[in-house]
């Protein structure tokens, strides 16, 4: 099949999307212009009405974008960077992701976010490397966060059709990866988590772009080791697929789970907590969080190694809870 | 100028005024027999900013609204049944008892929506805007707020989105002059009008206990909207009667005196009204108490009707989140 | 000893600490006029430059606390209403909690920070019931959660003295609850919790104004069903006192854990995500979580306690930890 | 107007601009050869607004600055080497390697750092000049921030704060015509400093190519902050030389042209001063030639300074989050 890199299977959906539904359009900053390519062809193709060019005014054109969404249009919007969504944080908390509830249903807010380059990236320092998807599940929005080139077309798609605000992690780490992408338009649904790789030891589960990482990891381990890691990627993480999830960990019952956010109150403390209530009788070892720590990312790149969630990390966790021992 | 007005529609903006007004006097009464939960904003002192921007709008025009918001929803058509139901938080509700005072809308009839939050509307406005603007549509949105909105940035970036694309918005700032005990003019400068200029967009400020001042200057927006010619400002100098909520009749607040209180209801806009269609023999003293005493009723039957709505079934609380629910999605507080 | 309500040990705190240092200063809405009581007295006693009333302008006054405690000052920022911080969240979260470590530790940010009336209050909605802790924890802030009118004198005093910024849960259902206050300027210090039942059956981890309503059920089991339970209150919930949560925990092997905010990555996750990874060997039973559910608040009065958290949950869910058997 | 400048700061103005240009062109450099990680946003083109404006400050005084901060650090009297030492994320960079480029800050001599976020930094200026005018000091606080900026609320809001309570605060917006691909002209319609005005302070427009203007205009601002006066706002009409950041040099970008820049560099700020101290008698050509040469030693000496500066330690990356650290606060991303 054809390899795509994962900002060339957000563009060809975004095409795709606003080719097939006239109701499509994209708000965000320079756009137009593409700076990355994701939005590449875009303005050539659906013209000023359909794609925004913004002002630097993040929370106008996020309440812009639900109000146009209740007018019947199915916006899409450009974060430029993960971390201004806190410019827009009442646009997105307060109005859209409250709006269907305290309206009582009489519409529907069919919203894309997209975080562009998520994560860290090198050298980006404090305000440009967060992955701040934790703030958004606890706001209650539908977020997907895919690893590889064909979720991130699928996952859009569905994101673009879905009738609820869905927040898309573009992962700085994951745009430039390839991967096999159909050509044809088509959805990765919702609340179905993937089994990247199988495995009967230990169940590791990973998210967005350390999902590659793991399976890294898997690799070696099974290699050098003889250990059999089952790397278990959500995809979604609101919805989330709680059945898939509890079938890998009773399973094996050992877990480690990796996810590039920090720590307190993060995406990890989650999985962790309802694993611990639901699958408890099946656990035989701690579950550990391998996870970002809990600070801004400092600039320079051995601190932001020190704090980033490592392969090394991972695998120590897994030598760690393969041997556990119930006392 | 009311000469030019035929009568049924100078009737019209009285009677929406009464009902109004009638309405909140209703609602402080179901607050203190507790029939009304939280709190409510009452517009009271206010009616011709509402009733007048509405009276330049059809069905098919949007509202954002503020929290205080009933005055908004009325004149733009709400149906005094159903908002008694919200505030009553019946499955009659608009909200079926989800939204309650802060949040009541009726999309259906373009009212997006009270919102709680100071100043949140007017963007949502300007998307509904380009909506209209982008499929040609003749439709108009407008965005109230208060002058404490003024503000909060968020109003100044939807100022300049509407005013650089021309969109049709009408930004219609309610100059109360207080926001909860904070006046005005302890916080801006210049008049808010003077700042929607600056985006390049007419600002004028309007005598807001006139509900005829008021809907021409609208009518002019609104015509300007309607031609693509983009947004427009209007600032309308008026009062409230009660406090701020309706909590603050059991507080001792001072911001404010009796004397400017009482000076305010000289000029009431619904007597004011009411004195200058029978000035112009537009009607008399009887279709004024005919009018009085039918939205009397319409208030009685509105009340009765939100009583005998049933409440909404607890089990269904996570209702409404989410267009496409999923399992365990939303989550309820334990694990079933 | 005198008794004080919670709100009235606010204004206490606030006297003293500003009579004590000079360089305190309080900013926000409608302090001056005092529509609570929390800031009573305050702009009489320090006049306009230290009682600052300011338009509605949440980001501008946060962000200039922020300027201002760069410059000396130790700014005390009331927000309203808590949900009002999503407006402000760019320069809570990208400016202030990131400050001192982007900056290399050049400067320290003495900001206290009050949510008053956090949670709800009987028929608020969607936008004014509000606890959001959560999100302020993952971004990096001290948070203090009083349960109390002594702690809450005591965390205030701490929280203005503190040189970082603090987060104080001024939570609406505390705010009317009356308790012993001593009259002189005290301090209760961070990262101590406090045993405020003893027990050895079930360890229940309460939240602020949840711990009045724990100590109840408890009283309750004690005397109905001869079930003892331990109550902890954490009352600073970041930095947390693991060792004294762990003590509990490890004495009980039971755990319920009792917070009312939304449940996804919410405190309760974080809470279970530790005791889950640090007494894993201790655990008689899966920890068990009773939360706020995921939604903003539903109007109706029947819908809201449907969605609050609620002793008989708590009942239920120490009843159901103290009967499971390992299997 | 130069006849009234003394030499010795006219001097100084040009020293200033030349050790911004310079340090510029060896940042390109030093990104080039990896040795500068992440990205750095050059300050070419714009170098008089930065030395006209801190012209006018004393070391007392502070600013609050940009994504672009490397000209306003420099012009504040940051010193080379421990910015280089910085941007080389070193431990005797400005702070101690954790900042890098976009947060470069010296609060010892009131350079409250440069922020990534655009806006952020005006209502910080704020709080700062709030202190000064409490305790009576005669302390200015200016915030620079882009053409782009202007469309961000907070500024707005920060702004309102300055003229209400008569702050000591200098509002720079350095209008370089473009934020990032997006002009100026298609998302404003009236200029920046019309928008100031509206909130009932000075507004003034000035060439930001030209130093003894800028200078001028910030003399004039200062002055009126020292006496209690109030705020000023200053938009100075500049050019960036180089792309938005480093990263653009590799991209293909065409949201400006050729001619366009060619344009701008006829009037490039370094040139024009150095022709007219020449042209007053202020200096002579071998002047310009030394103070070249004096910087070009400064950088270098500065470019030496940071590479023989120690890189942190990892196992202090979570050093400088709180002043007062509890155990496992901050927390490792792993349980120790
Ligand atoms: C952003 C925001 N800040 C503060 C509040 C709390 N609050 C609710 S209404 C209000 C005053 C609003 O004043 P104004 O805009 O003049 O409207 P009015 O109440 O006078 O109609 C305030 C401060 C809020 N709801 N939203
Ligand atoms: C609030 C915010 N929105 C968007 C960005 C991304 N961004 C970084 S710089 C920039 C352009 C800023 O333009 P301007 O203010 O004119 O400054 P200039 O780069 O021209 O100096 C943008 C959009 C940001 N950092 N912050
Ligand atoms: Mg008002
Ligand atoms: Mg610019």
């Amino acid at each position: 099949m054809r390899q795509l890199r994962f900002l060339q299977a957000m563009n060809e959906a975004y095409h795709q999307a606003m080719g097939a539904d006239e109701s499509v359009m994209i708000i965000g900053e320079d756009i137009r212009g593409g700076i990355r390519g994701e939005t590449k062809g875009l303005h050539g193709a659906f013209g000023d009405l359909r794609v925004l060019d913004t002002p630097i005014s993040e929370a106008a054109f996020t309440g812009f974008a639900t109000g146009a969404a209740l007018a019947g249009l199915r916006p899409i919007v450009q974060f430029q960077v993960p971390s201004l969504i806190y410019v827009a944080f009442d646009q997105l908390v307060n109005q859209a992701a409250k709006m269907r509830l305290m309206l009582g249903g009489q519409a529907n807010l069919p919203i894309t976010y997209t975080l562009m380059v998520s994560g860290s990236r090198g050298g980006n320092a404090g305000q440009h490397s967060d992955n701040p998807y934790p703030y958004l599940l606890h706001a209650g929005f539908k977020v997907v966060c895919p690893s590889n080139a064909y979720d991130a077309k699928g996952l859009m798609i569905q994101a673009i059709r879905e009738d609820d605000p869905v927040v898309f992690i573009a992962s700085a780490m994951s745009l430039p990866q390839k991967g096999p992408v159909p050509e044809e338009i088509y959805a990765v649904p919702f609340g179905c988590g993937d089994v990247k790789r199988e495995g009967s030891d230990v169940t590791v589960i990973a998210i967005g772009h350390l999902v590659p990482e793991a399976l890294a990891v898997a690799e070696r381990l099974a290699q050098e080791k003889n250990i059999s890691v089952e790397v278990w990627d959500p995809r979604s993480l609101l919805p989330l697929d709680r059945e898939g999830l509890l079938k890998s960990v009773k399973k094996t019952g050992r877990v480690v789970i990796y996810d590039d956010t920090n720590r307190t109150c993060g995406f990890a403390a989650e999985l962790s907590a309802i694993i611990g209530e639901l699958a408890f009788s099946s656990l035989k070892a701690p579950i550990k969080r391998v996870t970002r720590a809990d600070v801004p990312m400092p600039f320079n790149l051995a601190l932001e190694a020190a704090v980033l969630p490592k392969p090394q990390q991972l695998e120590d966790a897994i030598l760690a809870v393969r041997s556990y021992a119930h006392v | 100028m009311s000469n030019i007005m035929p009568a049924p529609f100078a009737r019209s903006l009285y009677y929406n005024m009464a009902r109004i007004r009638q309405f909140e006097n209703r609602v402080v009464t179901l607050v203190d027999d507790n029939e009304i939960a939280g709190v409510c904003h009452e517009y009271s002192g206010q009616e011709a900013v509402a009733v007048g921007i509405c009276g330049a709008l059809t069905t098919s025009d949007i509202v954002t609204s503020t929290h205080r918001g009933h005055g908004h929803t009325l004149a733009k058509g709400g149906d005094v049944g159903r908002m008694f139901a919200e505030l009553l938080a019946r499955t009659g509700g608009y909200n079926k008892g989800r939204g309650g005072s802060m949040h009541i809308a009726d999309v259906g009839i373009g009212i997006f929506g009270a919102n709680g939050i100071v100043g949140a509307g007017a963007p949502i406005a300007c998307g509904a805007a380009h909506k209209f603007k982008a499929a040609r549509e003749n439709r108009v949105a407008v965005s109230f707020f208060g002058d404490g909105a003024i503000n909060q940035g968020v109003l100044h970036e939807a100022m300049n989105l509407a005013a650089i694309w021309d969109l049709p918005v009408i930004f219609v700032c309610e100059n109360n002059q207080y926001a909860i005990s904070t006046p005005l003019k302890e916080v801006t400068i210049l008049d808010p009008y003077v700042r929607a200029q600056s985006y390049g967009m007419p600002g004028v400020c309007v005598d807001g206990m006139d509900v005829e001042a008021v809907y021409h200057a609208a009518l002019t927006a609104t015509e300007r909207a309607r031609t693509g010619k983009g947004p427009t400002f209007i600032e309308c100098q008026t009062y409230r009667y009660f406090g701020h909520y309706t909590g603050e009749r059991h507080m001792k607040m001072n911001y404010r005196s009796q004397e400017e209180l009482d000076r305010w209801k000289l000029r009431d806009p619904i007597k004011i009204w009411a004195a200058r269609m029978m000035e112009s023999g537009l009607c008399a003293q009887e279709d004024i108490e005919a009018i009085d005493a039918e939205v009397n009723i319409e208030i009685d039957r509105g009340v009765e009707f939100a009583r005998s709505s049933p409440p909404p079934n607890p089990a269904e609380a996570l209702d409404c989140m989410y267009a496409v629910p999923y399992p365990n999605t939303p989550a309820w507080g334990v694990e079933p």
